[in-house]
């Protein structure tokens, strides 16, 4: 190969490579060398921005390939692991779910509406690329302190631009997560997740095939659009890259709903070989993927890309990263009837290149040929690092005597109305999280449940990590981020089947970043084994980090699971009064890493409570079974701010009170406010908790009763009580007050 | 009884009312796209919601220029029922079937949620079904439903009897915190004159399923298809 | 030539945008903003090239469709 | 005093509502219009008389509120 690039060398004239191109282009001396060595000779600018984009952290996961590989990719239901554009499932009768998370971090932060719309739009892409029709988003975000100047506009321009793609798309957003901490402050996260349905006999993958098959150009036209977002997305913040902005992608949400219709529509017939979105890296990343997954060449004709701007350099035109456009291989037959598609839906498709055997790929423009670079070297030699990582040293475990009480009525005031624990509501109300007509549980409690269109069935799915937890004990945290999404669709009666994880970290050329990253992996790997809860699809976010301070360690657990009849769900609103209240699991009422320490306490320390699969298992089929036989009428995970919240949550869902004892044997404020994992509240008619306890206690389940629902007041241990009408206005007020400004 | 559901670039809630049309015609409705200016005989046209043209310029406005409007426009005149919702009660307004125009809603922000409902009147074939004076809850999803027109427009509306719903509490008061948007008079539907065109923001079609969490919708659907059958 | 149209909330058109932003500018600590109007600005590309007839079309343009002209007025300068 | 502000979007940046615009009136059978851009127009009164003293508050709302200057670029102009 290489003789023969040294044969036809690019002859597009471009400035000669110095060394301080190819550190703008992020590329280290040792990778250049690589480069020199695949090639032969120098590469031209074009290809030297090829390799950069290929090589990125984003696109080739160089430090974190080696680690990914730990975690469990297979099972059962697994139809497609990762290494597709999302992952995809069998969920029965011959359907099946697609599904992914995505970050877009970095441009949320520099441009939070458009940055949040376009990482929407991104994930949705990558999900019908595969043939599904999405049918559900989710968002994880994560922002600094809410007094940090910036935190307000960054929230409002995140939500709103994930509410303005997905709104106008059709497809409803039904859950998320939303914390804060100074963590975050210079660093955001935003991670969308989106779930689609396919026929299991009509997934769509990007592998080429065919030599001599036309190159299918559809969508939005190219701009100069992010011109090096990938290489953004893996390089460390400065502040002054505030500055030096680069072009910021601006999504439209409208042409991307012409593109689904237009891609579904197609995909019905049998015209698509194969076809991939155009992400990160547009143009490249999607004619190197097609090409290197089938093993061929590929041509492109540069001056047949439907152009936005006049005057686009070939550099330009390959790292354009301008939205809603899809790169396809067809059969040459359907050209005309493809073609006659995407006409119909007003959308640009445009023949601008073929499959060739050469294995390279060839770019022309002005009938010269502004780069030729073999394909295979391209993927399989881009490097891959063994970076050291140094362990999280262990956190001190934290006496419960060492812990202020406060009364636990106080304390649950003042905790419902913090960050983490304050409703969510201003977020998802500007999410329309109802079209398509089939959410059966809305925003607001454990995981959402959509209705399978047609069907009895539904799909539950939820988004989980508790980065305070990954900082203190990156194995244990990654361990209960995949425990907490298990128990939040176990909570609604689903069975859990597989997940999507977006790790997010700092800088990995750190050694103790990379000691999190390990960290979370193994303990994500033991999890996902013990709960039989492969990873079907994610996504690795790294140089979360500003002036050398990384974010917390947050590897975000997106989960989704299967009911076979949704009338069969459980919500986490109390349905009626005089109902017998249990928790199941047991509490010991570890407060180390707690949201009540850190809320009331000032205080950020202590081991996080201890997993144990094992009973985390055992307590969510038992749980599972009762849902399933219509035995419980309401059920909450327990998980950020302990059990009290978690009652009064539901309590506030159902508009009816709860009167609960508190045990002799332990300290109230642990009780109430310890984060014992494992664990679940439910409600169930007082006839019924004399065979459920013992049931539970045949099956090795820690139940026990707590107390009764009725009235309009939350009271605990006979005194102590306050009105839901108050809990309602501490719990609704945080976020809009914060937003009023 | 024949619905047809007019689709335009952008709408997105045309399939949820087809099916709660259909459920309750025994059949589907033709989905006509809009470029067709030739929509079949039939005696109901819905403008379902969505962002038609990506709610660009003004929601609506574009749609409100298509071939299929101007059809459907010449349809209404000749007394076929034409029902907006949403995005297609924009659609209405901007092509001058109905008055006022809906702005951005007061609070700035998507407001997605279940709202009170107040039926003002139960004497059209869309709410037959209805009793006047009932209240409903039935989900809004729009960023534009803010509705407005001069008060003169308001008073003749009002005198007509050409609203069909407003916002309410759930005890059926009006109230500022109960309107979601800020529409003048907590107007959140009205008729044309003849009343054979209704435009509402809220959405009947996803409160016609128990799991949907309300079935207030069901009514005004059955009741069309009495009225037209 | 080049067409410039300016789109405005016709007087007695309550404006939610134009309050929020007097609102925001407020809290920001800008003192003495009155009332704020916001209002839409579209430059047009146009091959004719002769005034009048610009002038005419733009007219045919706005009143069709670029303004709402129950509730906006619009101005048109051309610029060539 | 009066300020009028125009927000534009900078050059290279993707208007998918000029667009919009451009391919309806086309559509609505307007021959010859090309590029289509919308920005926004925002009227402001202002209790500040002084000239240089308005026109330096002015500019400190655009950057800080009125314009997203990652996208947008802003022009000022005072009218007493
Ligand atoms: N960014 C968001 N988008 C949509 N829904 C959200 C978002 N943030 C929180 N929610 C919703 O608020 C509820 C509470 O979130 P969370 O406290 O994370 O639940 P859990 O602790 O059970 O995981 C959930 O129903 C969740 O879907
Ligand atoms: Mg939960």
């Amino acid at each position: 190969m290489n003789d023969q690039a040294a044969a036809k060398p690019a002859i597009t004239p471009e400035p000669a490579i110095t060394p301080e191109i190819v550190a703008e282009h992020g590329l280290t001396p040792d990778e250049y060398q690589r480069v020199l060595t695949i090639l032969g000779r120098a590469p031209n600018l074009t290809e030297l921005g090829i390799f950069s984009v290929m090589w990125s952290e984003h696109c080739s996961y160089k430090s974190s390939r080696r680690w990914l590989k730990r975690l469990p990719t297979t099972g059962a239901v697994v139809i497609q692991g990762p290494g597709e554009n999302a992952g995809v499932i069998d969920i029965g009768d011959g359907q099946a779910c697609v599904f992914k998370i995505e970050s877009h971090n970095h441009p949320s932060f520099i441009e939070p509406y458009q940055g949040a719309a376009t990482g929407v739009g991104g994930i949705m892409r990558d999900v019908f690329t595969m043939g599904a029709r999405p049918i559900a988003n989710l968002n994880a975000l994560r922002f600094g302190a809410p007094e940090d100047p910036r935190t307000r506009h960054l929230l409002a321009g995140v939500v709103a631009g994930i509410g303005g793609y997905g709104n106008c798309m059709g497809v409803p957003t039904v859950g998320g997560e939303t914390n804060f901490h100074p963590a975050y402050n210079g660093n955001i996260l935003v991670n969308a997740m989106t779930v689609g349905l396919a026929d299991k006999d009509r997934i769509f993958y990007a592998k080429a095939a065919g030599v001599g098959n036309p190159v299918i150009y559809v969508g939005a036209k190219t701009g100069r659009d992010g011109i090096h977002g990938a290489t953004m997305a893996s390089a460390e913040f400065r502040d002054d890259s505030e500055e030096k902005r680069p072009t910021v992608q601006v999504g439209d949400p409208f042409t991307e709903k012409l593109l689904l219709e237009a891609c579904l529509e197609l995909m019905a017939t049998d015209a698509i070989v194969a076809i991939q979105d155009m992400g990160a890296a547009g143009l490249t990343s999607s004619s190197v993927e097609m090409s290197s997954k089938g093993g061929l060449g590929i041509e492109l004709d540069l001056d047949l890309v439907p152009m936005r701007e006049t005057g686009m350099t070939p550099y330009e035109i390959m790292l354009s990263e301008s939205q809603e456009r899809m790169l396809m291989v067809i059969r040459p037959e359907a050209r005309e009837s493809a073609r006659a598609i995407f006409e119909k839906w007003e959308l640009d498709f445009a023949e601008i290149g073929r499959l060739t055997d050469s294995g390279l790929l060839v770019l022309k423009a002005g009938g010269r040929i502004a780069a030729e670079l073999p394909v295979a070297p391209l993927v399989e030699q881009a490097p891959v690092y063994d970076r050291p990582t140094e362990p999280t040293a262990p956190a001190r475990p934290l006496r419960s005597e060492s812990v202020r009480a406060i009364e636990p009525i106080a304390a649950l005031e003042k905790l419902l109305g913090s960050p983490d624990l304050a409703s969510k509501r201003w977020i998802w109300e500007q999410y329309d999280h109802l079209i398509m007509g089939e959410t059966v549980i809305r925003p607001g409690g454990d995981a959402a449940l959509v209705r399978i269109p047609g069907k009895a069935k539904g799909l539950a799915m939820t988004t989980d990590c508790t980065p305070r937890y990954c900082f203190a004990d990156p194995k244990l945290g990654g361990a209960q981020a995949v425990a907490e999404s298990w128990r939040n669709l176990t909570a609604v009666g689903a069975r859990p089947l597989a997940i999507t994880d977006n790790m997010n970290f700092g800088n990995p050329e750190r050694p103790e970043i990379m000691g999190q990253f390990a960290g979370c992996i193994e303990g994500m790997r033991e999890a996902c084994l013990a709960l039989d809860y492969p990873v079907v699809s994610g996504n690795v976010s790294f140089y979360n980090e500003t002036n050398g301070k990384g974010i917390l360690p947050t590897p975000v657990v997106g989960g989704v699971g299967v009911i076979d009849d949704v009338d069969k769900a459980i919500s986490i609103a109390f349905k009626a009064a005089g109902e017998a209240i249990l928790v199941f699991g047991a509490t010991i009422g570890h407060l180390g890493c707690s949201i009540y320490l850190r809320e009331l306490l000032g205080r950020e320390e202590g081991a996080p409570p201890p997993v144990d699969l094992a009973a985390e298992r055992r307590n969510g089929d038992f749980i599972r079974g009762l849902i399933a036989a219509g035995r419980l009428s309401a059920c909450h995970d327990l998980s950020d701010g302990g059990l009290l919240v978690a009652l009064a949550e539901m309590a506030l869902a159902g508009g009816i009170g709860a009167e609960i004892a508190l045990p002799a044997n332990l300290a109230p404020h642990a009780f109430c406010f310890g984060e014992d994992q494992g664990r679940y509240l439910a409600t169930m008619p007082t006839e019924a908790v004399e065979a459920v306890l013992a049931e539970a206690k045949l099956a090795g389940v820690p139940a026990r009763f707590l107390g009764r629902t009725g009235g309009l007041a939350l009271t605990v241990a006979a005194g102590n009580t306050i009105s839901l009408t108050k809990l309602a206005a501490v719990h609704e007020t945080f976020l809009p007050r914060l937003m009023a400004g | 009884m024949q619905a047809a559901v007019v689709v335009f670039p952008g709408s997105n809630r045309e399939q949820d009312v087809a099916k709660a049309l259909g459920a309750v015609m025994g059949h589907a409705p033709h989905m006509v796209w809009h470029r067709d200016s030739e929509i079949p005989k039939v005696d109901l046209i819905v403008v379902p919601g969505g962002f038609s043209y990506g709610d660009y310029l003004r929601c609506g406005a574009i749609a409100a220029h298509s071939p299929a409007m101007r059809e459907i426009m010449e349809r209404a005149k000749a007394g076929i029922a034409v029902l907006g919702i949403c995005n297609g009660f924009q659609i209405l307004t901007e092509a001058g079937l109905l008055p006022g125009v809906l702005l951005r809603n007061a609070c700035l922000t998507f407001v997605c949620r279940n709202v009170g409902l107040k039926v003002e009147s139960s004497q059209s074939l869309f709410t037959n079904g209805y009793a006047a004076g009932q209240t409903l809850s039935i989900p809004v999803a729009h960023h534009d439903g803010n509705y407005f027109a001069d008060d003169a427009t308001l008073d003749r509306l009002e005198e007509k009897g050409q609203i069909a719903f407003r916002y309410c509490a759930g005890d059926g008061t009006l109230a500022e915190e109960a309107n979601p948007n800020g529409s003048a008079r907590s107007i959140a539907g009205v008729f044309n004159e003849t009343k054979n065109v209704l435009g509402l923001m809220p959405h009947p079609e996803n409160a016609v399923l128990p799991l949907q969490g309300s079935v207030d919708g069901q009514p005004l659907f059955r009741g069309m298809v009495e009225a037209l059958s | 030539m080049k067409a410039r149209v300016h789109i405005t909330l016709k007087n007695g058109v309550l404006d939610p945008q134009g309050r929020a932003i007097a609102h925001a500018l407020t809290g920001l600590g800008f003192a003495g903003v009155g009332d704020v109007r916001q209002g839409k600005f579209i430059e047009l590309d146009l091959a004719e090239t002769d005034r009048s007839k610009a002038k005419a079309s733009v007219e045919a343009m706005c009143a069709k469709l670029l303004a709402n002209t129950v509730i906006e007025n619009y101005a048109i300068d051309l610029v060539d």
